[in-house]
């Protein structure tokens, strides 16, 4: 850990964008703190106020939405229920993926195969198309989101998984463990999972993005969040329609979308290679940890 | 080497079917000087005349492709012949339409009593399950007879004082017509006939020189279909489309090519009376005294919306003026609000406010008259659905199991009488309605069997009295916003909401 | 191959039903269409008789049971909205689809080829700090938000490009820029990473050992290679393009498949719906299959369904 | 003579790797001349600094991290390192020409194996059908058969020993003046390697080019080369010729290195000990190829029985039935009498505390997340019965100590130990469960000499210690001489000779036996030279080696 966090102090990018996702984080968690009930109220006097302009106080520096409400204010409030829909998302796309995919990793049976020729029927289901129908049958709120949204990024986590586990289960460490005698659930929680785990988490981080990005495509297409539950993705696509007379309304949340975005990824990759020897050699100027000297200093 | 081939034939017909898509069969972006472009929402699905009464329809066929039998004029309100020259009752339940002689149809049949016995019974046909009918004339027992050439009789089981209305929904098409099923090639006697429908992508009308009215100044017209409203506002801006008949309010900014007109919708918001809270009068009166509906006009309405005190326009028949509006007074509705909870009524009882995903005012408006609801000391939660959905709540039968709603809804009555109005929202067996009362039910009877000036009278007293009751919120008087391109010259009314009539623009 | 490309089809039917069986549940869990074709005046008998007429009032196996032998007989059913054979509108919207996502997908590679490619030569370098961040930020942008301010800086403040339809290829500009955005980020990225892990592969010492240019180890040798991850990831992209076409094809006006598809579900118009979905997961079935042998001839190591090539 | 400039002159050089713990100085300061036509070995063990040398001959350190900072290199008297970029390109692959250690890894997978070696010719200006026709008849000339037709095979479809000669094509395409081979037999069998390094030398001959080998292998520097240097931690420790520095080392470290193999067997006598496992006409297939025919074998209690044969032998295969990896097609693994496929629940759980294994790969074989103590402990929380979870600790530090480790590392990761260490550590996790038989699977042959020679003596004196018998498979003839009791020597998936240590190295019988002997370097020049001589006469001459490189 404090390893990962030395490291992660020598990469500049990663360790602002960290910064940044943590702020983000911080500033969700204590939202209803700061934002006052008051300003998530519609003032219609406020309507379409310019951003930076400070007549209405701190709260309107990023001007007012269609209802005169503080978009800034709003963009605090949303944080957390798109936060929320996008961890959920993530992290329970990511717990079933990857227990499916280790799962038909670690074994050859047919069932492994037919598990991944699903998943893969899954993939070719417009992921679009299948939120569709299920918001329209039981109406959107966000716990549906999730679940739909969970639904179409299972199948990315149970390849990779996959794809790990079919590597992992190879190695030398994992047959000195069948051979002690090990049972398959022994293999998964102490080998395959620990081992997987990175990969699958840089892809969680990209995918954190994607899935902010499907929930406001969701909305824009009318069947997404909705209010009065606020997501930066709702925000988007009710500023959509302003978009001649005040940008700001959707400019500023698909600026927060597009950052968020940005440093998921640049964690995500700063990850993979931090945890990764190999890569983490390759890439330049980035530690590498002393024992792998003599590799590179040598013939390999 | 053989494989290779293959990729490259195969490559070879990719790129060929891409130009294909590409670049042929493609409006030129100028315009000629006599064409013009309608930039419309939705494509139409079908352009059968027995369907012109659907929106989607009616703009590209209704009186520029195929003609009705009679017309509305929408500054008097009164029925305009059209290809029926004339009209009269016979006796109480028939009247006599004469044609309009020398009219031929673009595949040169001519216009006769036999076409317009033919379009109606083709209309009627259960199996083309046409809107008109199921709209207009089912269950009426409507009975045509031809009296000579261009004489027909229309005989109904009841006196149907209103047919010469009912007629201006009733396009006449050739005989040549497929009688089973819709088609997508009309032939009419209108003004344009069709050249192409480029399915997806443009429908292409042009002058029909054979027409027997005026000749109109364009020539050609080309329909495309954009979903995005700040789209359609754009192609007219940008000189890609001269007129687009629906814009959204907030892009209606050019005062020079943007204009507004009451569009005969008006909308409400439905109480579920028979549900509590909603049962108690002083709940229903405290949501009409909690909405500020002067606020919100200009804000998350179009600023040119008017605010309503009947579910008609005013030049419909059976308006009711002397209905008073509800002014807004937030005090009164929080103590009606408190002196219900005294008295018992459960007025913390979770109500949805069910909107149509996609109705005026988006989300905003709901999130707006909630906050208003709330601060009267109602417990409302706002449900927005796709239409599917909506139409759950909205149509009967109504689910048991449906919790206590208030539905903001639309309603369209260009018809000139208030009787299709009352009988769907407020008649016990309206398909609309939550209203079950028998003096109600009653009185709309009543009036539907009389003519005027009664029929107006009977209307007009319903309308009071639902008023009083508080059955709804009746909110505004809706306008479309049309954004009309530089070179041409058009005036839109209330039924360019259904029809856009070619003839009727000129260049500049 | 041939043997090789039918065994597949073969797996793919199995695929395709059991596709057929998911998405002809999910349409009919979506609710009785009645309501959306019949006016709001129509009387219960009018709705009875609708419903009786498309068999709506069958229990859901019977209709699944009619229309898989409708199916068998290629009948994919008509559509209630368009009152048009339900295939035929699907296979009518369907190339416009293929064209914007041919040509999105063609940019998308040979850009993503040539900024990766320049990125993985100086890791971590001016180009490669610039290029990064970008691609990231055209990826994470939302779809719908770039095509309108795309629309509302490039046609309308500076009249470069027409709105919106698809009349003439300059029609296509605004769309394919829009919908590239995405595979591109991606794309770039992928070439970029798998470009710096090829640049330092062993054989590229080799190649470097025979005397050969920075140029020819970067397009030569390590291009090649890093071609594989590319067309896997390329490949998956490619499926998503379909969720992208729903909103430009919204946008855009354009007929293809994604708005074909998206009203369909909105109209509960379920046999487009299907036809749609069939013919989508065909394509990207026939694009697997496609991306295999693709594979197998980027990368001689690779067997297709364990037969050897030569 | 002594005007003449010389082919390489390496001067003072000096090589730094940045990394975060600070500069590791790669290489030191060396310096090294040879001659036109000389043949040059660098010694030394992993870590020393002499692949980066060559790499620094040809550009090819990659920098960042590492990079030359002082000293020079030059060739034919100019400096490559103050050469142009073009004009370096110009030189390499021309005049100097380098064969790399894997030859799996650094030939371009994707391009056929032909159009590669063209490729030289065709980057220093040869028009392309005589490239490809010089192509073919270098393939030819390495002995590869049927060149024509496998100028279109990918590197995949050859074998290790083909993909080196393939490399070695490649590097004389243009009779370079200059070859470097970096450690070229290193992951090749010990015929095979007989095979490639009377092959460079032979080109060596017929083109006149210098050679600078790159070795840990003493054996195949005293084969090939004439002069010498030994390298350590990035400097010289000692530089002669071949026969001066072999004979009489004068560094301690070279004596250290000479010594690594030679330590003695304590006299165990296992002859009549009980059977603890026994192999019986097994037969193992790998889909329809047969990688084991009718093996059997006995492993007796306290032995140490070693398999050897060269790669795709059946050696392996057989551990991995042992050890339950892999099912067997036919016959029967017997542990002290009973079939290891008919065991109930409880006995397969013994069977699995009484074997263990330790494999080759010290990279691979400790699950890089796990720390030390819990990869020792693993064993007890498979097996709870073995050890309660409170004498884990005082168990493991015992264990530790047992294989040459402190209790201090039961913290660490195994990233943070060399490869030795880690197979201290792998030995370590075997002995948990006072096992009575450890399979070790070539767990030495990925290690330096040196430290090869420690680990064996750690197994030795475990065994004397613990009573444990000792399968140990491995494709090192030599290795095993001082420590087998009894060996078997395996070809193409059967036994070929079986017998006690002593009798199949004073006395081999089979013909194959007699090669595998014969083809081991030894590292002394003048015994080598003539082992060299007899190997050739064994094989039938060079005719029999390239019929060999072809079934290779």
């Amino acid at each position: 850990m404090r390893q990962m966090l030395g490291r992660l102090v020598h990469d500049k990018a990663a360790l602002v964008a960290a910064l940044y996702l943590l702020a983000v984080v911080v500033v969700a968690l204590v939202a209803p703190l700061i934002v006052d009930a008051s300003l998530m109220r519609s003032n219609l006097r406020l309507r379409h106020l310019p951003p930076l302009h400070f007549d209405h106080g701190w709260w309107y520096v990023l001007g007012g939405d269609a209802l005169g409400r503080s978009m800034l204010a709003r963009l605090v409030v949303a944080a957390r229920t798109t936060l929320a829909i996008s961890f959920a998302t993530v992290s329970l796309s990511l717990v079933i993926g990857a227990a499916i995919g280790l799962v038909a990793g670690l074994s050859n049976a047919w069932w492994s195969t037919a598990i991944m020729r699903a998943i893969d029927v899954l993939m070719s289901i417009p992921s679009l198309l299948l939120a569709m129908v299920v918001l329209f049958v039981i109406g959107a709120s966000p716990p549906v989101v999730v679940m739909i949204l969970t639904v179409t990024r299972i199948p990315i986590f149970a390849r990779t998984a996959r794809g790990q586990a079919l590597e992992i289960r190879e190695r030398p460490f994992v047959s000195a463990s069948r051979v002690m005698g090990a049972s398959s659930l022994h293999l998964l929680v102490r080998h395959m999972a620990p081992l997987a785990l990175p990969t699958l988490f840089s892809v969680a981080a990209l995918e954190f993005a994607q899935v902010m990005l499907a929930e406001s495509t969701l909305t824009f297409l009318g069947i997404g969040v909705q209010p009065p539950d606020v997501t930066w993705g709702l925000m988007v696509s009710d500023g959509q329609r302003y978009l001649a007379t005040a940008w700001w309304s959707a400019l500023w949340p698909g600026l927060v979308i597009a950052s968020i975005a940005l440093a998921a990824t640049i964690l995500g990759n700063w990850f993979q290679v931090a945890n990764d020897p190999v890569l983490r050699a390759r890439s330049a100027r980035k530690s590498r940890v002393p024992a792998a000297e003599s590799k590179v200093a040598s013939n390999a | 080497m053989a494989n290779r081939l293959r990729t490259r034939q195969a490559l070879g017909a990719t790129l060929l079917a891409s130009a294909v898509v590409l670049g042929f069969g493609a409006p030129a972006l100028a315009q000629q000087n006599d064409a013009i472009t309608v930039v419309q929402e939705q494509e139409p699905d079908t352009l059968d005349p027995c369907e012109l009464t659907k929106k989607n329809v009616g703009m590209v066929i209704r009186e520029n492709i195929v003609e009705t039998v009679t017309e509305i004029n929408q500054q008097t309100g009164k029925v305009d012949p059209r290809l029926a020259e004339s009209w009269s009752t016979i006796d109480d339940t028939t009247w006599r339409f004469k044609l309009r002689p020398g009219v031929k149809f673009h595949d040169g049949k001519p216009l006769n009593a036999a076409a317009f016995i033919q379009a109606f019974k083709r209309m009627m046909d259960p199996n083309l399950s046409c809107s008109n009918r199921v709209l207009y004339f089912e269950g009426m027992g409507v009975d045509l007879t031809a009296v000579d050439d261009l004489t027909v009789d229309v005989k109904t089981p009841q006196p149907s004082p209103i047919m010469p209305v009912l007629m201006s929904m009733v396009g006449i098409e050739s005989p040549a017509t497929d009688a089973h099923t819709l088609v997508r090639n009309p032939v009419g006697t209108g003004p344009y006939r069709l050249v192409e429908w480029a399915s997806g992508r443009s429908i292409t009308t042009e002058r029909n020189p054979d027409y027997w009215g005026e000749k109109p100044q364009v020539g050609k017209v080309t329909y495309v279909f954009r979903e995005e409203p700040a789209v359609r506002a754009a192609m007219v801006a940008n000189g890609e489309a001269d007129i687009s008949p629906v814009i959204a309010p907030q892009d209606a900014t050019n005062k020079d090519t943007d204009h507004s007109y009451l569009n005969s919708e008006t909308v409400r918001l439905r109480f579920d009376i028979g549900k509590p809270p909603l049962d108690d009068i002083r709940v229903r009166e405290a949501i009409n005294y909690a909405l500020d509906r002067q606020a919100m006009l200009g804000t998350v309405f179009s600023a040119s919306w008017q605010p309503a005190k009947n579910m008609v326009m005013p030049t419909i028949n059976g308006y009711n003026d002397a209905v008073p509006f509800w002014p807004y007074d937030p005090d009164k509705a929080r103590a009606l609000i408190a002196e219900a909870r005294a008295a018992g009524v459960p007025v913390d009882n979770e109500i949805l406010l069910i909107v149509n995903n996609g109705s005026p005012g988006g989300t905003e408006a709901p999130t707006v008259m909630i906050e208003m609801l709330k601060d009267a000391g109602l417990n409302v939660r706002l449900q927005i659905l796709e239409s599917a959905e909506f139409y759950k709540f909205f149509y009967k039968p109504f689910g048991d199991g449906q919790p206590a709603n208030i539905l903001f809804e639309s309603h369209d009555n260009n018809s000139g009488d208030a009787g299709f109005t009352l009988v769907g929202k407020y008649a016990s067996w309206g398909g609309t309605s939550k209203l079950n009362d028998a003096e109600v039910d009653s009185e709309i009877k009543r009036g539907l069997a009389a003519t005027d000036p009664e029929r107006g009278e009977i209307f007009r007293d319903v309308f009071k009295k639902v008023h009083d009751m508080a059955v709804d919120a009746v909110l505004y008087h809706q306008t479309t916003d049309t954004r009309i391109g530089p070179r041409i010259t058009y005036t839109p009314t209330a039924a360019t909401n259904q029809e856009l009539q070619i003839s009727q623009i000129q260049f500049k | 191959m041939a043997r090789y490309v039918l065994r597949r089809a073969l797996q793919s039917l199995y695929a395709v039903l059991m596709l057929l069986l998911i998405v002809f549940a999910m349409t009919r869990l979506t609710g009785d269409p009645t309501n959306q074709y019949l006016p709001l005046s129509a009387s219960p008998q009018a709705r009875a008789d609708f419903a009786a007429l498309h068999g709506f009032n069958d229990p859901y196996y019977v209709q699944f049971i009619h229309y898989v032998s409708d199916l068998a007989h290629g009948d994919f059913g008509q559509s209630l909205f368009k009152q048009r054979p339900a295939m035929e509108v699907a296979l009518e919207a369907f190339p416009i689809t293929l064209t914007l996502a041919f040509f999105t997908m063609s940019i998308a590679l040979v850009l993503s080829i040539v900024l990766g490619s320049l990125a993985a030569m100086r890791p971590n370098g001016l180009f490669d700090r610039m290029i990064s961040p970008l691609t990231i930020f055209t990826a994470s942008a939302p779809t719908f938000w770039v095509a309108l301010v795309a629309i509302f800086v490039f046609a309308m403040m500076l009249g470069w490009v027409p709105t919106s339809g698809m009349g003439t290829p300059v029609h296509w500009i605004l769309p394919v820029c829009v919908l590239v955005l995405t595979p591109l980020g991606v794309l770039t990225q992928v070439v970029r990473s798998s470009m710096v892990s090829s640049l330092s592969a062993p054989y590229a010492k080799t190649a470097l050992a025979k005397g050969a240019s920075d140029a020819r180890v970067v397009f030569v040798h390590a291009l090649r290679n890093s071609l594989l991850p590319l067309i896997t990831i390329a490949g998956v992209q490619a499926t998503g393009l379909v969720n992208g076409a729903v909103v430009i094809e919204t946008i855009f006006g354009f007929p293809g498949i994604g708005k074909v598809m998206i009203d369909s579900i909105r109209d509960r118009d379920f046999s487009l719906t299907i036809a749609c979905i069939l013919l989508a997961a065909v394509v990207v079935y026939a694009m697997n299959v496609a991306i295999d042998i693709m594979y197998a001839r980027l990368d001689p190591r690779v067997q297709i369904g364990g037969e050897a090539r030569r | 003579m002594l005007s003449k400039t010389p082919l390489l002159e390496i001067d003072n050089l000096v090589v730094d790797f940045e990394t975060p713990g600070g500069t590791f100085n790669a290489v030191r300061g060396i310096s090294l001349c040879l001659e036109q036509g000389g043949s040059h070995a660098i010694i030394g063990e992993s870590g020393s600094g002499k692949s980066v040398t060559a790499s620094a001959i040809m550009s090819l350190i990659d920098s960042p991290p590492g990079h030359v900072c002082g000293g020079d290199i030059r060739f034919q008297g100019r400096s490559i390192l103050s050469m142009p970029r073009a004009e370096r390109r110009r030189l390499y692959g021309r005049h100097i020409a380098m064969v790399f250690q894997d030859p799996a890894a650094h030939l371009n997978p994707v391009y056929p194996v032909g159009w590669q070696i063209a490729e030289v010719c065709r980057i220093h200006g040869r028009p392309a059908g005589e490239a490809k026709r010089s192509a073919i008849a270098l393939m030819d000339r390495v002995g590869i058969g049927d060149a024509a037709r496998r100028y279109h095979a990918f590197p995949h479809q050859f074998s290790g020993g083909q993909r080196q000669r393939i490399m070695i094509a490649m590097a004389m395409a243009l009779r370079p003046e200059l070859l470097i081979a970096d450690e070229p037999t290193t992951a090749l069998d010990v015929t095979v390697q007989a095979q490639i390094l009377e092959l460079i030398r032979e080109l060596q001959q017929e083109n006149g080019s210098a050679l600078l080998l790159i070795t840990h292998d003493l054996g195949v520097a005293a084969d090939i080369a004439r002069t010498v240097s030994v390298m350590r931690r990035g400097e010289f420790v000692e530089e002669g010729t071949i026969a001066d520095v072999f004979v009489a080392p004068r560094h301690s470290y070279t004596q250290k290195l000479l010594e690594a193999r030679t330590s003695s067997r304590p006299q165990v006598t296992t002859a009549d000990a009980e059977v603890l496992l026994e192999v019986k006409d097994v037969s193992i297939d790998y889909g329809s190829v047969r990688a084991v025919s009718d093996v059997s074998l006995q492993l007796r209690h306290n032995e140490v029985l070693c398999v050897v044969g060269e790669s795709g032998s059946g050696k392996s295969t057989i551990a991995n039935a042992i050890l339950r990896l892999r099912e067997i097609t036919s016959g029967s693994i017997c542990y002290r009498g009973a079939d290891i496929h008919k065991l109930g629940r409880a006995e397969l759980d013994a069977y699995h505390r009484a074997v263990q294994a330790v494999f080759q790969d010290p990279f691979g074989s400790l699950n890089p997340r796990m720390s030390v103590f819990d990869i020792i402990c693993e064993p007890w929380s498979i097996q709870r019965s073995v050890l309660p979870k409170s004498e884990w600790r005082q168990r493991s530090v015992e264990l530790m100590e047992s294989v040459g480790l402190t209790a201090g590392d039961l913290g660490k990761y195994p990233s943070e130990f060399s490869g030795g260490q880690r197979q201290r550590i792998a030995i370590a996790r075997a002995l948990a469960l006072q096992s009575e038989i450890i399979v070790c699977d070539e767990a030495v042959s990925a290690l330096d000499m040196t430290v090869q020679g420690q680990i064996i003596s750690l197994l030795q004196e475990i065994r004397a210690r613990m009573g444990v018998a000792l399968l140990f498979i491995t494709h090192d003839l030599t290795l095993v001489r001082n420590f087998a009791d009894r060996v078997i020597v395996m070809k193409a998936g059967e036994i070929v000779e079986q017998g006690s240590t002593e009798d199949v190295f004073s006395n081999p019988k089979h013909g194959y036996t007699k090669m595998l002997l014969a083809a081991c370097p030894v590292p002394d020049p003048v015994v080598q030279q003539e082992r060299r001589n007899a190997a050739k006469v064994a094989s039938g001459g060079n005719q029999g080696a390239h019929a060999l490189a072809r079934g290779a």
